[in-house]
């Protein structure tokens, strides 16, 4: 019987044999490829409209502005890939820029020790998020939301007024500029933020843990059943995001040289869009880290369209960020069908 | 150790003593004694429901047992988690599949224990693809392991399960049914690797429902009724009827109900025809015709496309050339919605993902498709649903604490037979099958069988699909072949298992 | 920089970023400048910043990028302005603050900020209070309320701080509440609701950041059963139009404006700015102290 | 959560105990209660002008629009989407309603009155179609596609309005959300007839068991034949529908509509009120009754903030604290860990 199965089997295999040759194009990083070509063509459309959209400083200006939002989606891409969420983001960054802009100027505290004092503090909070989750089976939702509650309310707390900050070190790194060659310009803020994402990409794609949060995000159960570590990685999840948060909040301390508890009002929103954007899916399991900076970049670029166009009233420049965003998703998600049926995967 | 079936008695490495496990009112488990031997492979066998999965649970940590001991080597344990029961060198492949379906096929073989740089410690991926080759090789397997798991249908993701639990250098391997979903020639494979195992005097603990294969492996059963043990058996001891009886507590019938002789006089109506039904990269262009009162068989390796085929003639997936006709007229199927609407009926393959909806109850899932028949308007009574759960619930013998238990509690058996339960109560016209009785233990498979003929006989085609041979001759009026997602051909009924074979192969 | 105008000489193009649209007040404020910005046939990059500091810096990056000749913006708080204002510098572009100021080390960083002051505004709507409201004599304490705009907002900040500063001259006027009513009317009226069930009709005053806030706070002084403006004495900052009608049906006893319509004056200060002419470090805006009795009289004129 | 679910041999206290509205409604008496001993007038009733007048009553009243908009978010969410456009599509109504009712102090309405209502309901209805075009055709993830109607659909409601605030001047319009009937607020009444028309729908027709199944296994419900997509779409319509119907009370209720402020961070305040409630964000199980628990809770929350006078820079601390406080207390496993009774849990809990 086996003798005739064999032969059956080889006969009909042909096509199993294929899978083995490595294909030109790997069909999993089809959404990532989608969204970098709309990025692209959304910025050569800007170039064409507009006069000086396409000089390179503008391009930069893209990284400058949105380097704390970039860090903050970083973590949050990790949050998400883990199918849960982190409301507190934008509430951690405002109390951050409060606590380090009342440390140094009201407290007279050095700059560095202020912001390692902000850096732990953030992971911890964080980790404390991550702990109830985990522990009392919480909905990440309601715990973060009220998250953002405590951090929004303990930044107002420490000062109901924005404080502006002058020490001479902080201003120093707030003027920094790294020229990068043809009289074009990054600040130190973006720089952290490209690490940033190069480090989220090792971290979720090189690691345990990156990989065990892909696993947890894909199937809890099954992740418990094949020994991995849950527990500590979502805890850990959530501590990274809150680092994340809190580095960002250090970013915005220097981007505006001030603290204050209004800033980053509705951040956590922006932030889990771009992360989606940059095409990871809300239910988690799947997406990447490089998806996120393009994310960030296209949600700048949006912005920065409309700036350039410079007509729009209020309303209408709400109104066309979200024609911008459809067209955007809509495409995104055009493209990525009709390749996927070309390619003939399901 | 040694090599070789050891003589009983000798080295004990996994013992549990009068392990009991209550669920909310239900005793899962009553004082059940296991003991696994080094070099040896063990079968559990039972009925659905009869407490197997929970047993290996509670050995694995997963579940804590609410009395009884555990002994590794002599030595108590206590597992808290399957963590702890992997680094205790129990490795498991539990009954669901439980790999994440959004990891690579290599991530999902090595998730946890990851081959790490020495400079970096990062993941050193070029080894784990390296070894996942060679794992895979090991069981024959020839699939991409840089592609994403739940691109592979259930038998693959099974044979991967298997893999992994064999990649851990352990002293105990469990695998609960993991030959549900194989086809012979993957069940060979693994037989293989099992026996290799055994030489090395690693202890192996079994479940299947198939009997031969309890034979062709194990060296012990025990056989557990009700969540008692009812004994521990010398495999070459125990005779088959011996064997069928310890397990269902009463004689057995073991003559298969037959296939009724063909009622040529009835006549037969004709009730789908397909006609160069495809679609790219699934299906060659297909004809096929069902007649009412008719049980086609579809027959084909792994991945011939015998799902293709059924989801394509169910509206599930979209057809790309062909036509459909159904009781004569031409339709275009929009999505299963459409096919129920037309009297069709599809009892998925894949029970976890497209079966079940677990948090449901078991009636509320046994009345799912007839209410998306009827419409949501013509909400069927509670009553009317508490009979048509309770009738499926006997007919089948589902194994539950009451009909409104969540279906996500019952055993891996009952809730196919829930699904099947489903899609029995449309009454359809005609009623596909794709490898119904996976995981159904043989008492209740006759029984399944019985019922199927039983409604071919009142008029209702049927499409079957099974990847057990015998199974498939048993009940089928004709038999279509699937090789490489086209249609080799056709056989009627009495053939035998050799033409079979040979339209297979393609000889 | 700068594009021909049809008569041949350089087109001015100003840059400007507007806090948001959240109030009526903030529609009449952009009204005006792009009104008074057409009528001077200067060319102007409008970008509203949705109530976020972080799109107006990037607003103000696009300017300098675009290379605008003046930069006219209306903070949406005081600090942060610092990295920004100094790039413009660098690029040579003047900048003009409108209607609120920023916090800044170098002075030299703008030119000018046309605008009002929260600060004062309180101030007179307190003074309003102790010198000409019918409760200024009598031996009773005076139970204030207070419906603060958004908490760590610049003019809920000053027109609280300011209020206070002068009330305090006077022991007889007690805040008993203060609660932020977000500058809306739904949360004002919310909270007036709490506030006179737990004060019952022990108020003697409403003192609201804004005129929107004391709308919605007189419907819910209606719906208790009191009269807002006898039994409660009622006063708020802004005057914008719905506080007019409120006056008139005496239900508002008197509004502090705060006059958005620096358009015109913005249009000035750009020519002064571009002629070279020097320019005070700040203009101030009129603006008055309307009571229900000057209302009627007003209200025709009023264009917000 | 096995033994949460076992309906048979249990004693009463012990079955309304594992009740799961049990937890969400003792959290709202005991808010009540806690307000009630702080502050004794807190809970008292009277009549006044022919209808009950107190902090309950208040409660009722502007708890009414949120518990609207959470019974549809609930829908949404139990079948596995996400609205977070509901504040926008509440703009857009209650303007579209306040746009064509204005008019001049006393000069009647500018079209009749239903009709206004009703363009307002139905371009909400829009708004929910669109957004569950975009979630069920398009196959866009359901936060990105509504977080592009809260964009924009701010922007629309303000370009209706001219960004101004348009105070509505027509008495009969303010009978939604300030009038009276039997002596209790109207907007209790729509709240009623909303939950008696979703009690109907999902007991007394398949819907209920459709939604519950798409929520559960979306894939499985499509192979049984739900028509999952049609369903998925009118969830949508219905949630932004109800709301449409949150615009016109709150438009009502204070004579105007404010295209930019109305309804801010509504959809924050809905999700949680359905996560308070005991609904799965995850799909798969959820509450109607204990999202209107959610939203009452929510509602004392902020009324208990008003009356128990804390200074608004803490506003926000107090209100954290109260959700831990309620989320804590309705988390199974705190009570189980701090009752230290229950068996010693697997570290990896319990299969599914
Ligand atoms: N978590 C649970 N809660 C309640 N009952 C459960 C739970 N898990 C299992 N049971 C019940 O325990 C009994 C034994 O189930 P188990 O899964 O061990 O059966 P099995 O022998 O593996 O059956 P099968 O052959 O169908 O896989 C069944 O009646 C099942 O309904
Ligand atoms: N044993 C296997 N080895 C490699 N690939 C496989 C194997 N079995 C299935 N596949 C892959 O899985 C995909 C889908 O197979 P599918 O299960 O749908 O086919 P089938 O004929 O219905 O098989 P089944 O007998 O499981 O019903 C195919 O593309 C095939 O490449
Ligand atoms: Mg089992
Ligand atoms: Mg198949």
């Amino acid at each position: 019987m086996n003798a005739r199965n064999e032969s059956a089997r080889t006969a009909a295999s042909g096509r199993q044999q294929e899978p083995m040759q490595r294909r030109r194009f790997d069909p999993k990083y089809l959404p990532l490829t989608v969204t970098v070509a709309l990025f692209v063509a959304m910025a050569a459309t800007g170039g064409v409209l507009y006069e000086g959209f396409l000089s390179p400083q503008v391009m930069l200006n893209l990284l400058i502005d949105n380097a704390f939002l970039c860090i903050v989606a970083v973590g949050m891409t990790f949050v998400i890939l883990s199918g849960g969420i982190d409301l507190s983001v934008g509430a951690v960054i405002a109390f951050t820029t409060v606590l380090l802009a009342a440390l140094v100027q009201r407290q007279g505290w050095h700059p560095l020790a202020a912001i390692a004092l902000a850096l732990s503090l953030g992971t911890v909070y964080g980790a404390a998020m991550g702990l109830l989750i985990q522990r009392f089976r919480l909905q990440p939702f309601v715990v973060t939301l009220a998250g953002m509650f405590l951090a929004r309310g303990a930044a107002t707390l420490i000062s109901v007024d924005s404080i502006s900050i002058d020490h001479p070190l902080m201003t120093a790194v707030a003027y920094l500029r790294i020229p990068v060659g043809g009289g074009y310009s990054l600040s130190l803020s973006a720089l952290i933020a490209l690490l940033a994402v190069a480090a989220g990409i090792v971290l979720a794609h090189a690691t345990r843990f990156g990989r065990t949060v892909y696993a947890i995000g894909g199937s809890e159960s099954s992740a418990l059943l094949m020994g991995l570590p849950v527990a500590a990685t979502r805890i850990a999840v959530y501590a990274l995001s809150g680092f994340c948060s809190a580095l960002a909040g250090v970013v915005v301390t220097f981007y505006m040289l001030s603290g204050y508890g209004l800033h980053a009002l509705g951040l956590e929103l922006d932030a889990i869009a771009v992360v989606v954007i940059g095409g990871t899916l809300l239910s988690g399991g799947r997406g990447y880290v490089a998806g996120t900076l393009v994310g960030v970049l296209v949600l700048g670029l949006i912005q920065t369209l409309i700036a350039f166009e410079g007509t729009l009233s209020s309303w209408w420049t709400r109104i066309a960020i979200g024609v911008l965003l459809l067209l955007f998703c809509l495409l995104q998600r055009v493209f990525e069908r009709t390749r996927r049926l070309t390619l003939g995967v399901a | 150790m040694n090599a070789g079936p050891s003589p009983p008695g000798s080295s004990h490495v996994l013992q549990a003593r009068g392990i009991g496990k209550r669920f909310a009112g239900i005793a899962a488990l009553e004082g059940v004694d296991l003991c696994l031997r080094a070099g040896e492979v063990h079968a559990l066998m039972g009925q659905n429901g009869a407490g197997k999965s929970t047993l290996i649970k509670v050995l694995t940590g997963v579940l804590a047992a609410d009395s009884g001991t555990l002994e590794l080597q002599g030595q108590p344990i206590a597992p808290a988690s399957p963590v702890q029961a992997q680094r205790l060198g129990i490795s498991t492949v539990y009954q669901e599949v439980n790999l994440c379906p959004n990891l690579s096929v290599a991530e999902n073989l090595f998730a946890g224990r990851f081959p790490r740089q020495r400079w970096s410690g990062l993941i050193d991926w070029r080894s784990v693809r390296r070894q996942s080759r060679e794992l895979l090789e090991e069981l024959n397997l020839r699939i991409d392991p840089d592609r994403l798991l739940g691109e592979y249908p259930v038998a693959v993701q099974q044979m991967v399960a298997i893999a992994r639990a064999l990649g851990v250098s352990a002293r105990v391997l469990i695998l609960d049914e993991p030959t549900s979903s194989l086809d012979e020639h993957e069940v060979e494979e693994l037989f293989a690797v099992i026996r290799r195992l055994r030489e090395r005097g690693m202890a192996i603990l079994f479940v299947t429902h198939f009997l031969d294969q309890v034979y062709a492996v194990s060296d012990r059963i025990t056989v557990l009724r009700n969540g008692r043990c009812v004994g521990e058996y010398a495999a070459a001891d125990l005779p088959h009827a011996a064997l069928i009886a310890a397990m269902v507590g009463r004689e057995m019938a073991a003559a298969p109900a037959a296939r009724p002789a063909a009622e040529a006089d009835v006549p037969r109506q004709m009730v789908l025809q397909a006609q160069g039904l495809g679609r790219r990269g699934q299906l060659a262009p297909t004809d096929l015709e069902l007649r009412g009162g008719e049980v086609l068989g579809l027959g084909g390796l792994l991945g011939s496309g015998r799902t293709e085929l059924a989801r394509l003639l169910f509206g599930l997936d979209r057809a790309e050339t062909g036509t459909l006709r159904i009781g004569g007229q031409a339709v275009r199927l929009h999505g299963p919605a459409d096919a129920v609407a037309h009297g069709l009926a599809l009892c998925p393959e894949e029970r976890k993902t497209e079966g079940i909806v677990a948090e449901l109850s078991v009636r509320e899932n046994i009345v799912l498709a007839l209410q998306a028949r009827r419409g949501w308007r013509r909400f069927l009574s509670r009553a009317a649903q508490n009979d048509i759960a309770r009738r499926f619930v006997d007919a089948l013998g589902i194994k539950t604490a009451s009909i409104e238990t969540p279906v996500a509690l019952l055993s891996g058996g009952n809730q196919q037979k829930v699904v099947l339960a489903r899609w029995l109560a449309t009454e359809p016209k005609l009623l596909m099958l794709d490898e119904p009785t996976r995981g159904i233990d043989i008492a209740a498979k006759q029984e399944i069988m019985n019922e199927i003929l039983r409604l071919a006989r009142t008029g209702m085609a049927v499409l079957f699909v099974s990847a057990e041979m015998e199974e498939l001759l048993r009940v089928s009026d004709r038999i279509a072949v699937m090789r490489d997602r086209r249609k080799a051909g056709e056989l009627p009924g009495g053939c035998g298992e050799d033409a079979v074979f040979e339209l297979i192969a393609g000889q | 920089s700068g594009e021909k105008n049809p008569a041949g000489g350089e087109r001015i193009v100003l840059g400007f970023s507007q806090v948001g649209a959240e109030s009526e007040w903030r529609t009449a404020n952009t009204e005006s400048i792009k009104s008074a910005v057409q009528e001077a046939g200067i060319q102007l990059r409008f970008s509203d910043a949705q109530q976020k500091q972080e799109n107006q810096i990037k607003a103000l990056r696009s300017f300098i990028a675009q290379r605008v000749d003046v930069i006219a913006f209306s903070p949406v708080v005081e600090s942060g302005w610092e990295t920004v204002l100094r790039e413009a510098k660098a690029a040579n572009i003047p900048v003009i603050l409108t209607d609120r100021a920023v916090k800044v080390s170098d002075d030299s960083l703008y030119v000018t900020l046309i605008g009002s002051d929260f600060v004062e505004e309180g101030r007179k709507a307190a003074r309003w209070l102790l010198e000409q409201s019918p409760l200024k004599d009598g031996t009773e304490p005076v139970r204030i309320v207070e419906l603060q705009g958004t908490v760590g907002s610049a003019p809920a900040n000053d027109r609280m701080k300011g209020f206070k500063e002068v009330i305090a001259a006077n022991p007889r006027f007690q805040v008993v509440r203060s609660q932020s009513g977000d500058f809306t009317r739904a949360k004002g009226k919310e909270v007036m609701e709490a506030f006179l069930k737990a004060e019952g009709s022990s108020i003697d005053v409403l003192f609201a950041h804004n005129d929107d806030m004391a709308i919605g706070a007189i419907q819910a002084i209606e719906e208790a059963g009191l009269k807002p403006g006898q039994d409660i004495v009622i006063v708020s900052i802004d005057a914008v139009r719905g506080a007019f009608e409120a006056m008139m049906a005496g239900k508002l006893n008197v509004t502090v404006e705060c006059n958005p319509l620096l358009g015109p004056q913005l249009v000035d200060a750009i020519h002064a700015v571009r002629e070279g002419r020097p320019l005070p470090k700040r203009i101030v805006v009129e603006e008055s102290v309307f009571t229900r009795e000057q209302a009627a009289e007003v209200f025709p004129t009023r264009r917000y | 959560m096995a033994v949460e679910r076992d309906p048979g041999r249990t004693s009463w206290p012990r079955r309304a105990l594992a009740h799961p509205l049990f937890w969400p409604a003792l959290t709202l008496l005991l808010l009540l209660l806690g307000n009630g001993a702080l502050n004794p007038g807190f809970l008292a009733l009277q009549w006044r002008e022919g209808h009950l007048y107190g902090n309950l009553i208040d409660i009722g009243n502007r708890a009414a629009p949120l518990i609207l908009v959470s019974l549809g978010m609930t829908l949404v969410i139990a079948a596995r989407g996400l609205d977070i456009s509901v504040g926008a599509v509440l703009a857009i109504s209650a303007t579209v309603a306040a746009w064509m009712i204005a008019g001049g102090e006393g000069a009647g309405s500018r079209l009749p009155m239903p009709l206004a209502v009703a363009a307002a309901l139905a371009v909400a209805a829009l708004c929910g179609l669109w957004n569950g075009l975009l979630v069920v055709r398009a196959g866009m993830q359901p936060i990105v596609a509504t977080l592009i109607l809260m964009v924009a659909g701010r922007g629309i409601a303000q370009l209706i309005s001219g960004g101004q605030i348009l105070t509505i001047y027509y008495p009969p319009y303010f009978y939604f959300g300030n009038g009276y009937l039997l002596g209790l607020p109207f907007s209790l009444f729509v709240v009623a007839a909303v939950c008696g028309l979703l009690y109907v729908a999902l007991n007394r027709t398949a819907l209920g068991l459709f939604v519950r199944a798409i929520g559960g296994n979306p894939l499985a419900a499509h192979v049984a034949g739900v028509p999952a997509r049609a369903i998925t779409i009118g969830l949508y319509v219905f949630c932004a529908f109800s709301a449409g119907l949150a615009g016109i009370l709150v438009s009502s209720n204070v004579r105007s509509a404010d295209a930019n402020n109305a309804g801010q961070l509504l959809e924050l305040d809905a999700i949680l009120a359905v996560t308070l409630g005991g609904t799965l964000l995850t799909g798969g199980r959820f509450s109607l009754a204990g999202s209107v628990l959610g939203a009452l809770i929510i509602q004392t929350l902020t009324t208990t903030i008003y009356s128990i006078g804390v200074p608004p820079q803490i506003n926000l601390m107090v209100k954290a604290a109260l959700v831990f406080v309620v989320m804590l207390l309705q988390s199974a496993d705190f009570r189980a860990s701090m009752r230290g009774l229950l068996r010693r849990r697997p570290a990896g809990g319990e299969m599914r």
